[in-house]
């Protein structure tokens, strides 16, 4: 049986410096209250790695607003006005991949591959700086794994084994993060007894969570 | 009828029952307004629902379900939620029947630019290169000038979100269908004359005899 | 809203010659009624990919019994003394896979990928005609996609609309190979009313599943 | 106390709660014998379970759950059910904690050659490739001699089944940890000798001072 901690122990945990997994897309889905826990106690020099970067207010934004990242791993950044602003003028390193290719390679850095091959970006931008093969006359770009120290996630159910289940669009990249990092700490919605998630709708199983942040009081 | 709504009931028409089809965010968002709730297509967003509805009833909101742009929407019945491995799993994989993407230029190889202008605007690829590449039919559904300026061009100088010859390109004012041997004026807009086209493109277009007007 | 055939119909559909993916683990979740079919009406020269060949009467053995496979991709066949019969008397072509690699191969069919590198088989017979590239200073073997012409597959619940769930050890290579031909033929053990199955429990979408076999009646 | 038990039941102290491990056929499938299924370790099987718990009451078998040698199993509470692909993502992607293997050969340099006999016995690498490259602890279970013939050799004469060193050999005999250095012998069986342990190896060990007897 797993027990939970707080919040406050929660981001005490992840240093400054550290490369952290933020499960969400558009914000649905994201570790909401770590995220702003981050930001509130002044975590610096992040690494920062998330699907996308939400709507001023949501998703990695809290962050943003305060130069907690200095680096930023996305697909799109389209609907935050302060990663963009930051991004042009130079006070973060961004890296903007294909979410196909970035939900691969978090993926790969997850299930102990050096990589997959992909059509995706062939021929455009994405491929600067990639190795092209070749497989069957086709061209492929290798994309390399991405691993993180920390996967901060959020769930919908999570039982007293920690087996995690997602509900509709806020599964999104929280299952494949869950596999690429050191740690793995999940923030979920409600806690269940064992058995309500059957064994065939856990979609993250237990043995791979490490801390479960408890609900708010 | 204004030109989005136009493009949209355009394109509405290319889905069939039984379709995977995936909307990207701006007008392709619109088309499913076009489309019964029964028709039978299965929207699929990015973010992993198959089987996307129209919006709910006022505050029925699921807050862990909305579109790939943000917007909550409601699931049909028949709806799987997957997870981001799975979603582009179907969109790379050949499994989408036709994606329709905004557009910022389309030019006579059929290659589409709509991801980023440089020094300006960079919002990021997001799922569209991977869907460039991997439905099976790709729809640009844009306006046909943006400020006056032509969108259909010779050749893209922003730069592009595939190598690959998009499949249809529908705006308010043409249908046109990118070919082996360039760009097929296949449609004109109501009322809107060939010479009309020709005049706010700046790419070659092929224009047959008869250039039968949209219809809805 | 999906229609069913018959057992019969859907064996009609496979060509001799054809590539057939079958779906199961020693035998557990494998389309049972579809393998003595095929076996029955004398398909011929099949290219047969399953991850074992199970013990005699279960998985693919009813099609080895009556020679149908001119070759098999697998990654165990211990437990068949016909597959190794045939194998060492070269009755039949067999390429092992180590299993990680097969799943791998499928799932990159199936996702539209050109490949993945993995690290399982380097040094070993495994690695022999394969690709081996550096990332990072690991060598990392390059294994190519692997698809069918059809995937036959088993799956516990069907609804109407052709989503499927399956349960327990009897998932295994199913949802995998459902994305990786180019027909795909599930033979569910129950039908349930849409709805039965939540949306967050479909593991393979109606979407992707061009037939669905009937009860037997 | 037969051979196959004693292995098993020195192979289980190695267990502890909350790991995750994967038992391969033959003896290590015994190991799961003795834990008691409150321990806390999670046992994952290829097949794609995580909680694989004891064999069920007769009558009470369910046909969709057996272990990966087709042995009708039970699932512990919190149990999970995976597919293929993640089941081998755990075992590649390091997320398991041990793994206890059969053996046919064990060498010098820790390989391990468990999958086929050239020319004889085919029966395929199965997981045991990925087990070997993936788990952060691998354990060989096998007996000391096969036939009279050492199974602890100089090098592989069977084709290995990884080129990574393994962390741990436990035979009726020893137990033996493969080390920068070599085979070192870290226990004896219950009133065998170092001379009985060296006279049964054809590899070279390294016998320190004291090598303490198993306990159980």
């Amino acid at each position: 049986m797993k027990t939970a901690i707080t919040v406050d122990e929660a981001a005490a945990l992840i240093p400054d410096g550290a490369s952290i997994m933020l499960g969400g897309f558009m914000g649905i889905g994201a570790p909401d209250r770590l995220i702003r826990k981050l930001a509130e106690i002044g975590r610096k020099n992040l690494t920062v790695i998330s699907n996308d970067t939400a709507k001023p207010g949501y998703g990695p934004n809290p962050l943003l607003d305060v130069h907690a990242a200095k680096k930023l791993i996305a697909s799109h950044i389209g609907k935050s006005p302060e990663a963009q602003r930051q991004m042009l003028a130079g006070e973060i390193e961004v890296e903007l991949v294909p979410q196909g290719t970035l939900v691969e390679r978090i993926r790969a850095g997850g299930v102990g591959l050096g990589g997959v091959l992909t059509p995706t970006g062939v021929g455009t931008e994405a491929q600067n700086g990639k190795q092209v093969v070749e497989i069957d006359g086709r061209p492929f770009l290798v994309e390399k794994p991405i691993r993180a120290d920390f996967a901060l996630i959020s769930c919908w159910r999570c039982d007293y084994a920690g087996n995690l289940a997602y509900t509709m669009s806020a599964q999104n990249f929280n299952p494949v993060m869950a596999l690429a990092a050191d740690v793995v700490i999940v923030e979920p919605h409600e806690f269940v007894p064992i058995g309500v998630i059957p064994p065939d709708d856990v979609r993250t199983p237990g043995a791979i969570v490490d801390y479960i942040v408890g609900r708010a009081h | 009828m204004n030109s989005k709504e136009m493009i949209a009931r355009r394109i509405a028409q290319e889905l069939r029952p039984g379709m995977l089809a995936n909307l990207g965010i701006g007008i392709p968002t619109l088309v499913s307004e076009f489309v019964p709730e029964n028709h039978g297509v299965f929207f699929q967003s990015e973010n992993g629902v198959v089987g996307l509805g129209h919006r709910p009833p006022e505050g029925m909101e699921d807050f862990d379900l909305t579109d790939a742009g943000g917007t909550f929407v409601m699931a049909v019945p028949g709806a799987a939620a997957i997870d981001s491995a799975l979603s582009f799993g179907l969109i790379r994989g050949g499994h989408l029947d036709v994606t329709v993407l905004g557009g910022m230029q389309v030019d006579e190889r059929g290659y589409l630019a709509n991801w980023m202008i440089p020094g300006k605007r960079v919002a990021g690829m997001g799922g569209a290169m991977d869907l460039v590449q991997g439905a099976k039919k790709v729809i640009v559904a844009m306006e046909h000038t943006a400020k006056g300026q032509p969108k259909i061009v010779r050749e893209c100088d922003l730069p592009v979100t595939g190598v690959r010859r998009v499949s249809l390109v529908v705006t308010e004012l043409a249908v046109i269908e990118p070919t082996d041997d360039g760009l097929l004026l296949r449609e004109r807009g109501p009322g809107v004359s060939v010479s009309a086209i020709l005049e706010a493109t700046a790419a070659r277009l092929i224009v047959p005899e008869m250039v039968p007007e949209m219809r809805f």
